[in-house]
């Protein structure tokens, strides 16, 4: 993985840049080839996404969960953990905040923030039974997160079924006013766009990932655990425990995409036939950043935008939005593989270096 | 606050559990108006689920009916597809704002999105497939899959050699539970003796499963089984039709399809019967309402047996013999004039 | 439960598990080799992707029972073309293996549905295939009883499975080209002090775990489906790259997994048949695949020790 | 050795690395059946001229000539075509495969058609090169399973395998003990012997004193010299290497004994295994002394520094650092009481490579109030803290926020000692510190070890190198099979009588189970 923390760091900043016109330039081929007109395509993307104020909004809605579970993926590849479970805690995040939120009656300065807090507990719960069962007996997270995804799944069905349905709806019940984190005056502003306190609780996870990593001593353990296991030992440092813990924080950023959809967004939690996709989606997004705070930002922008955008752009030109996925994976993998991007440029401007090439 | 209904992302379940992949009746045969009506410089729009509106299910079908009116009438019609829960919203509001006539939300995931938009646009005009929304702007459209499935329930109870018969549905919500209910009503009404056999996989979109559902169910003994599972009915199918490759005459097996005539996807040696749900035929005759100025607003419509909204194919006479044909339309009669109630899900 | 039962929920375990075997033998090849391959999923994708449009044709075209065939060659071809871009990605240009494996994911995911809008004028699903796999039973051994029915009444693509997992396990351990992959998968630069190519041997490995996980997705659409769609492949490439890691990088392993996975699938289906399962909600009976593998993973002693140079990318005069 | 036909000849090999010439238009010369030395500090270019005499690298610059033929070498393959090979500083060898396995991967025996790799004709064949060079290794053996001597004859059995002619060792005796370094020199002649050449890269004099014939010295990747062995001395070689004079012996003064500081008893710790790999060992450390702690790699010296720092549990018996008992006590708890440690290896152990120096230098000491301001790193403290220790302890870095990857070997080893040290421990225990290193750099790395004794506090030497147990020790503890075997004083003994302790106890009067400090 250190290499990958390299990538953005090292790399002159050009890098991503050109990925991404990279990118874009992939889709733009496979949509000529496809008999479609990318100029056009593209334009309708960029216009829905910032062409008035609800849609600007939505795009921030739509950016949210994935720059959380970007962060929560990103923060478990920092301390050495691969965590494929985001998907499954933001599941769990997301029904915790529902139970509160149906079954719950407080005044609203109570009830939100402890639906809040119960679902990225819930969350953070889900993901340290992987870190749990890695510490003490060694099972990859990898393998468990895969499949606490799907128990997540199921068992977050039952929950909604047994304990919440409102009848005749695939269902729970709507959550209670008290419990919304929607921003009004801001949805009323954005033109009825539903925004949320998710979104600004996603920027302070972008600061307090930074800040708890680097500037804290806890952070600093992870990092060294994440960086070098035996060495951690060797100071002093439980690994185990830092395994946990960071699978815990993981789970806990990953369960608010899913407590945020449900109190600024749906407000009610179905019967889920299938995962949402936003966990895998973090993996992509935290790969985007360099699982770097920043870059986990950058790469959820990007990718919220590419994604809302592509609906406009089967709107406006006829495409069939996966288009966006393929951009989306070029880019990526023009980030990760820089050397392909040094060797092109080297190849357009015709130089060549006496040095190793890559 | 904003509402919407979060389903599955990419593999979210379509509330009618087919995904049949072939041309069924096409909307202009069924859905034929009675006199013309011009429909110019009306605009009809509709918003699938996850789906994706050539899901040869009930998106597609919705679609074909919005296809038709734009040809009997000249109106004009577009689509918009849902990547994910969160878009449905965003998507109805696209044509909420450019002042379509009428927009639809086509399946029960839509439900409480059609409702929000509705209610932060009272003027604007929408309507809601398979899910009753509470506004006066909105009409409501669902359908009553237990009187049809009673049907289809009949041919089963009265053609199965077994008295062994298998029920496989994908997951086990009102939508699915109402195929259930009327299903084993039929059943018993016809063959008290007739087991019915339950199985939810779990999942709308899972072909292996539903295969390995079949394949038990089947070794039980079963020898028909009728699929409210969507994609995971395909495997229902697959798994049907190897056993008949193979098997004895008289140990064929059979599936009874959903929504739309599936013997024509998946052939007649398998498929016994099948039980319709005539999407496109609400979609084109509501629509085709608005432009006649009589648009059901605030109203839900529960279309069923009486008005031919569900029921099983003309094929059907291909397997099941006429006098079993003839039972099935007694019960019929006896539903549609109110002798028997068929349970449904609550 | 009657022995009829039991022969039953193994060749249902076998269906299941076909394309997990024969995905996992890709990634054991590929991470053997020492290139982690979590893009088993969209290389199943690929493959499943193009069996369906193959056979499809071919049937169209006429070649009737070859058809399924095939698609199989046309999904093992797919799967090369996709690990080709994990090769070049990862080997020669040293990106991160994991990165590019969710890469290939992403890719796969979007170009095939992208594909099949193309190619059936807009629809999000291939024109279903009648021309599929059947099963064949083997003569005598799928009398005895059991084991009969649960594994010698199985579909072609089940059968190859098998003997590719005895093929590429003899392989492995048993000749010289096995052992010079899995030395360059534990310490690339002694291979590379032996003369041998690594960088090639990488490339070679990574396409051949193209082929396999291909063939692995074609089976699905060629056996279960007879369709490719959106969701023909969801989630059993991550299920065949648990297997490698439970099946300790190992094809006997591997295939234990796969069966194991695939045998808690089929209980499910038994379990709902008997009456007192009835007052389970039916959600724990879908859970249980998932929780099994995880207690056995648990119950399972020792860690499992992943090549060596697992995830690093390699050249020369690298210390 | 009279004249010789010239088997390698290197001329004007020029090898650059982005910022630095490794090789600056070198020139060697290799005779048949000579062993000739290559000398040289840390980074020198020692290994990366071999390297390129080996096909891994590619030279920019120069000539190859092998038995008078002028050739490109563009592979480790071509190399091996010429009869060259190389046993490589650090051993390439795949752990989980066996001995055989190891020898033969690249050009396997093969049977049926060429199908399968044929084992027995391979395992054959390695008994008896083993046989016939005098190696004893056990073909079936797993590589993890054997020593790392063994492992590194498994190497020298690999290049005959492939039947060379020229034989490169890069620093083999750096990772063995003293026994095995007498049985390679062994080794060596013999396979001169039986008509082999071979370079040898080494730090240290007395080998090249005692075996080779001819020695290059090469400094800042230049050829300084090349000389007959027979007329020069090691104060010699130092002085041309390192380009100034250097000191071999080390001054120290008489040690001022202090109160018992750590007082080892009875000690019983279960190794990897599962067996008891520490069986009762006892010993005491007094304040003002350097313990030297000799003995076999493998005899529980591994097992005795996890235990003492808390990294391993203890069965049975008592560690008391000032009196206090730290048995089951966390790392950082005795970290706390005073005891420090220089692992053994630095890479795995000792560092986080792709952190910063700076960070590296505060990596047990990170959450004391001192680099924390209101609950958070106060980076300027850390940052002050580690420009000190970089400037004391002579690190040589670009800077402090320079990954410790991009140290060499010597600076990465002074940027621990920097670290160890400066926590004030009571007890440092130094395990192996200067393995691998140029004498410039042992000099500076004992000098502070000799440094701490003087300031009165305890050192634990554990090494390898009898060498280093023998100079820098006040006091030196043989350890044998999980036990304190016998204490001597370095002035009375000798590396003969150590060494038969080391291996044979018995044969030492009354030493078993000795308790009994100085
Ligand atoms: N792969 C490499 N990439 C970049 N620079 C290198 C590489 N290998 C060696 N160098 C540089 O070449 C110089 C010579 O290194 P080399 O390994 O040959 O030294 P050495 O004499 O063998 O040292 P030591 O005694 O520590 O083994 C080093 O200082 C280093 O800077
Ligand atoms: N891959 C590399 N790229 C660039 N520089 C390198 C590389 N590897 C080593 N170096 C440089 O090589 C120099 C030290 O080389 P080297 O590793 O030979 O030291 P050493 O003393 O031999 O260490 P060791 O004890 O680990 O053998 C350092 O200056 C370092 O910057
Ligand atoms: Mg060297
Ligand atoms: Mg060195």
């Amino acid at each position: 993985m250190n290499k990958l923390i390299k990538v953005v760091t090292k790399d002159s900043a050009l890098v991503p840049f050109v990925a991404i016109l990279l990118g874009l330039l992939v889709g733009a081929i496979i949509m000529l080839i496809g008999g479609y007109d990318p100029i056009l395509a593209y334009r309708s993307l960029l216009e829905t996404v910032f062409g008035n104020r609800y849609d600007f909004g939505e795009t921030l809605t739509a950016i949210t969960p994935v720059l959380f579970t970007g962060l929560a993926v990103a923060f478990a590849f920092r301390t050495g953990l691969f965590n494929i479970g985001a998907e499954g805690q933001y599941i769990m995040g997301m029904t915790g905040a529902t139970v509160i939120g149906v079954t719950v009656h407080l005044p609203w300065y109570l009830h939100a923030p402890l639906a809040v807090i119960v679902g990225a507990l819930v969350g953070g719960l889900w993901g340290m039974i992987a870190g749990y069962l890695k510490a003490a007996r060694g099972v990859n997270e990898v393998i468990t997160t895969i499949m606490l995804n799907w128990i997540a799944l199921h068992l977050a069905n039952y929950i909604v079924r047994r304990f919440l349905l409102e009848p005749g709806k695939g269902r729970s019940y709507m959550v209670d006013d008290t419990a919304s984190a929607t921003i009004d005056w801001l949805s009323r502003f954005m033109d009825d766009a539903r925004m949320h306190w998710g979104t600004a609780f996603a920027l302070l996870g972008v600061i307090f990932f930074y800040y708890f990593l680097w500037r804290t001593k806890q952070g600093f353990e992870l990092r060294v655990v994440g960086s070098n296991p035996d060495a951690a030992n060797y100071a002093g440092i439980s690994v185990n425990k830092g395994v946990i813990k960071a699978m815990f924080i993981s789970g806990a950023l990953a369960g608010l995409a899913g407590v945020f959809q449900v109190l600024g967004v749906f407000h009610n939690q179905v019967i889920s036939a299938g995962h949402t996709g936003h966990g895998f989606d973090g993996i992509a997004v935290a790969l985007l950043g360099g699982n770097n705070p920043l870059g986990v930002l950058l790469g959820a922008i990007l990718f919220g935008v590419l994604s809302y955008g592509a609906a406009g752009m089967s709107f406006g030109a006829d495409v069939p939005p996966e288009i966006i996925r393929i951009v989306i994976g070029s880019v990526i993998f023009f980030v990760a593989a820089p050397g392909i991007i040094r060797w092109l440029l080297k190849r357009i401007s015709g130089k060549k270096r006496k040095e190793e090439a890559i | 606050g904003a509402k919407n209904n979060n389903g599955g992302g990419a593999a979210s379940p379509s509330a009618s559990p087919s995904e049949s992949p072939s041309a069924s009746p096409t909307a202009s045969e069924s859905a034929s108006p009675s006199e013309t009506v011009d429909g110019k410089g009306f605009k009809f729009a509709m918003v699938t689920d996850v789906g994706g509106v050539n899901d040869k299910s009930f998106n597609q079908s919705a679609w074909e009916g919005l296809k038709t009116l734009e040809t009997e009438t000249g109106a004009s019609v577009k689509y918009q597809e849902s990547k994910e829960a969160t878009n449905y919203l965003t998507n109805l509001n696209k044509f909420v704002r450019e002042d379509y006539n009428l927009t639809w939300g086509i399946g029960f995931l839509l439900g409480d999105a059609v409702k929000d938009a509705a209610s932060k646009n009272p003027d604007a005009h929408l309507a809601i497939i398979d899910s009753v929304v509470e506004a006066p702007n909105v009409a409501s459209i669902t359908f009553a899959e237990n009187e049809g499935s009673f049907l289809v329930g009949v041919v089963a109870g009265l053609m199965t050699k077994s008295n062994k018969i298998g029920f496989v549905g994908g997951i086990d919500i009102p939508v699915i539970k109402r195929f259930e209910l009327g299903f084993v009503a039929g059943v018993a009404a016809v063959n008290p003796d007739a087991k019915v056999e339950i199985n939810y996989t779990g999942a709308f979109d899972k072909a292996d499963l539903g295969k390995a559902a079949a394949a038990s169910l089947y070794n039980a003994g079963a020898d028909i089984i009728f699929h409210a599972a969507g994609g995971t009915g395909n495997g229902v199918f697959n798994e049907a039709k190897e056993r008949n490759k193979s098997a004895a005459a008289d140990k064929k097996v059979w599936v009874i399809g959903v929504d739309k005539d599936q013997s024509l996807e998946f052939g007649d040696d398998v498929t016994l019967t099948s039980m319709l749900k005539r999407v496109d035929k609400a979609v084109y005759s509501v629509s085709r309402d608005m432009i006649e100025g009589k648009f059901p607003a605030g109203q839900v419509t529960t279309l069923g047996l009486k008005d031919d909204a569900v029921g099983l194919p003309e094929t059907s006479k291909t397997n099941v013999p006429q006098d079993v044909l003839d039972k099935v339309e007694e019960y019929k009669q006896k539903i549609v004039s109110g002798e028997i109630t068929v349970p449904t899900a609550q | 439960m009657d022995a009829a039962t039991i022969g039953h929920m193994l060749n249902t375990a076998f269906v299941f598990s076909t394309a997990l075997i024969l995905a996992a033998l890709g990634g054991i090849l590929s991470e053997r080799s020492g290139v982690v391959n979590i893009g088993l999923e969209g290389l199943m994708t690929a493959g499943a992707f193009a069996a369906a449009v193959a056979a499809y044709k071919a049937q169209e075209a006429g070649y009737g029972g070859a058809s399924p065939w095939i698609g199989v060659i046309a999904g093992a071809i797919f799967g090369v073309l996709f690990a080709l871009i994990h090769a070049v990605a990862t080997i020669t240009f040293r990106a991160d293996q994991v990165v590019s494996g969710i890469v290939i994911n992403f890719i796969a995911g979007g170009s095939t549905l992208y594909l099949v809008k193309l190619l059936f004028e807009g629809a999000g699903e291939t024109t279903l295939v009648n021309e599929v796999f059947h099963k064949v039973k083997i003569p005598v051994l799928s009398d005895i009883p059991i084991i009969g029915d649960g594994l010698f009444n199985a579909y072609p693509t089940t059968y190859l499975a098998i003997i590719l997992v005895g093929a590429i396990y003899y392989m492995l351990y048993r000749t010289a080209f096995g052992l010079r992959l899995r030395s360059v998968g534990e310490h690339p630069s002694a291979a590379d002090t032996v003369g041998i190519k690594v960088l090639r041997m990488r490339y070679t490995a990574v396409l051949l775990s193209g082929v396999l996980a291909g063939i692995g997705g074609a089976t699905i659409a060629m056996t279960t489906t007879g369709s490719f769609s959106h969701n023909t492949i969801s989630g059993q490439g991550f299920i065949a790259l648990a297997a490698v890691i439970f099946g300790k990088w190992n094809p006997l392993g591997a295939m234990g997994a796969a069966l194991f996975f695939g045998f808690a699938q089929s209980i499910n289906n038994v379990l709902q048949l008997f009456d007192f399962t009835s007052h389970i909600p039916s959600e724990f009976i879908y859970m249980l695949p998932y929780v099994l593998t995880i207690l056995v993973l648990v119950g399972a002693v020792g860690r499992s020790r992943a090549p060596g140079a697992l995830g690093e990318p390699y050249y020369q005069g690298k210390r | 050795m009279e004249q010789a036909k010239t088997v390698v000849e290197m001329r004007n090999i020029t090898k650059r690395f982005p910022g630095i010439v490794a090789n600056d238009s070198v020139n060697f010369k290799l005779r048949k059946g000579e062993i000739h030395a290559l000398l040289g500090e840390n980074g020198a270019g020692k290994s990366t001229l071999m390297n390129v005499l080996f096909g891994l690298y590619q030279p920019e610059e120069g000539e190859i000539f092998v038995n008078g033929q002028q050739v490109v070498i563009d592979g480790p393959n071509k190399a091996i075509k010429l009869g060259i090979g190389m046993v490589h500083q650090h051993f390439k060898l795949v752990h989980p495969f066996t001995v055989t396995e190891n020898i033969i991967l690249g050009s396997e025996p093969r049977k049926w058609m060429g199908l399968a790799v044929d084992k027995k004709q391979a395992y054959e064949k390695v008994n008896q090169l083993s046989k016939q060079y005098g190696l004893n290794v056990d073909p079936y053996a797993k590589i993890d399973e054997i020593s790392v001597g063994m492992q590194q004859r498994v190497e020298i059995l690999k290049t005959l395998y492939r039947g060379a002619d020229i034989l490169i060792f890069d620093e083999p005796t750096a990772v063995l003990t003293p026994q095995e370094i007498g049985e390679l020199l062994v080794i060596m002649r013999n396979l001169v012997g039986q008509g082999k050449s071979i370079v040898l890269i080494t730090h240290k004099l007395k080998e090249i004193m005692a075996i080779a014939d001819s020695v290059t010295i090469v400094r800042r990747g230049k050829v300084i010299d090349s000389l007959p062995v027979a007329g020069t001395n090691p104060n010699q070689l130092a002085e041309k290497m390192v380009g100034r004079e250097v000191s071999l012996k080390l001054d120290k003064k008489v040690a001022v004994l202090g109160e018992p500081i750590l007082e080892v008893d009875n000690l019983v710790v279960k190794g990897r295994q599962g067996l008891n790999a520490l069986n009762g060992t006892s010993f005491v450390l007094r304040r003002g002394e350097i313990l030297g702690i000799a003995g076999v790699e493998g005899n529980g010296q591994s097992e005795l520094i996890e235990a003492l720092t808390g990294l391993r549990p203890v069965s049975s018996g008592s560690i008391k650092v000032a009196g206090a008992d730290v048995v089951g006590e966390k790392p950082r708890a005795i970290s706390e009481a005073g005891i420090s440690l220089i692992p053994e290896d630095r890479h795995k152990h000792g560092l986080v490579l792709d952190f910063p120096v700076r960070d590296n230098m505060v990596l047990e000491t990170y959450y004391q109030p001192q680099f924390n301001k209101r609950g958070f790193l106060d980076y300027e403290a850390i940052g002050k803290h580690a420009e000190r220790l970089v400037k004391d302890f002579d690190v040589r870095t670009p800077s402090i926020m320079t990954d410790a990857r991009a140290l060499s070997g010597g600076n990465q080893q002074k940027a621990i000692i920097a670290r160890e040290v400066d926590k004030n421990p009571e007890v440092l225990i130094a395990a192996q510190p200067t393995r691998g290193l140029d004498v410039g750099a042992i000099e500076f790395i004992h000098k502070r070890l000799v440094e701490q004794r003087n300031m009165g506090k305890a050192v634990l030497l554990v090494s390898y190198e009898l060498d280093e147990i023998m100079q820098l020790s006040d006091r030196i503890a043989v350890i044998y099979e999980g036990r304190i075997v016998g204490e001597v004083k370095p002035s009375e003994t000798n590396d003969q009588e150590l060494g038969l302790m080391m291996t044979d106890y018995k044969q030492k009067q009354g030493g078993a189970g000795n308790e009994q400090a100085d």
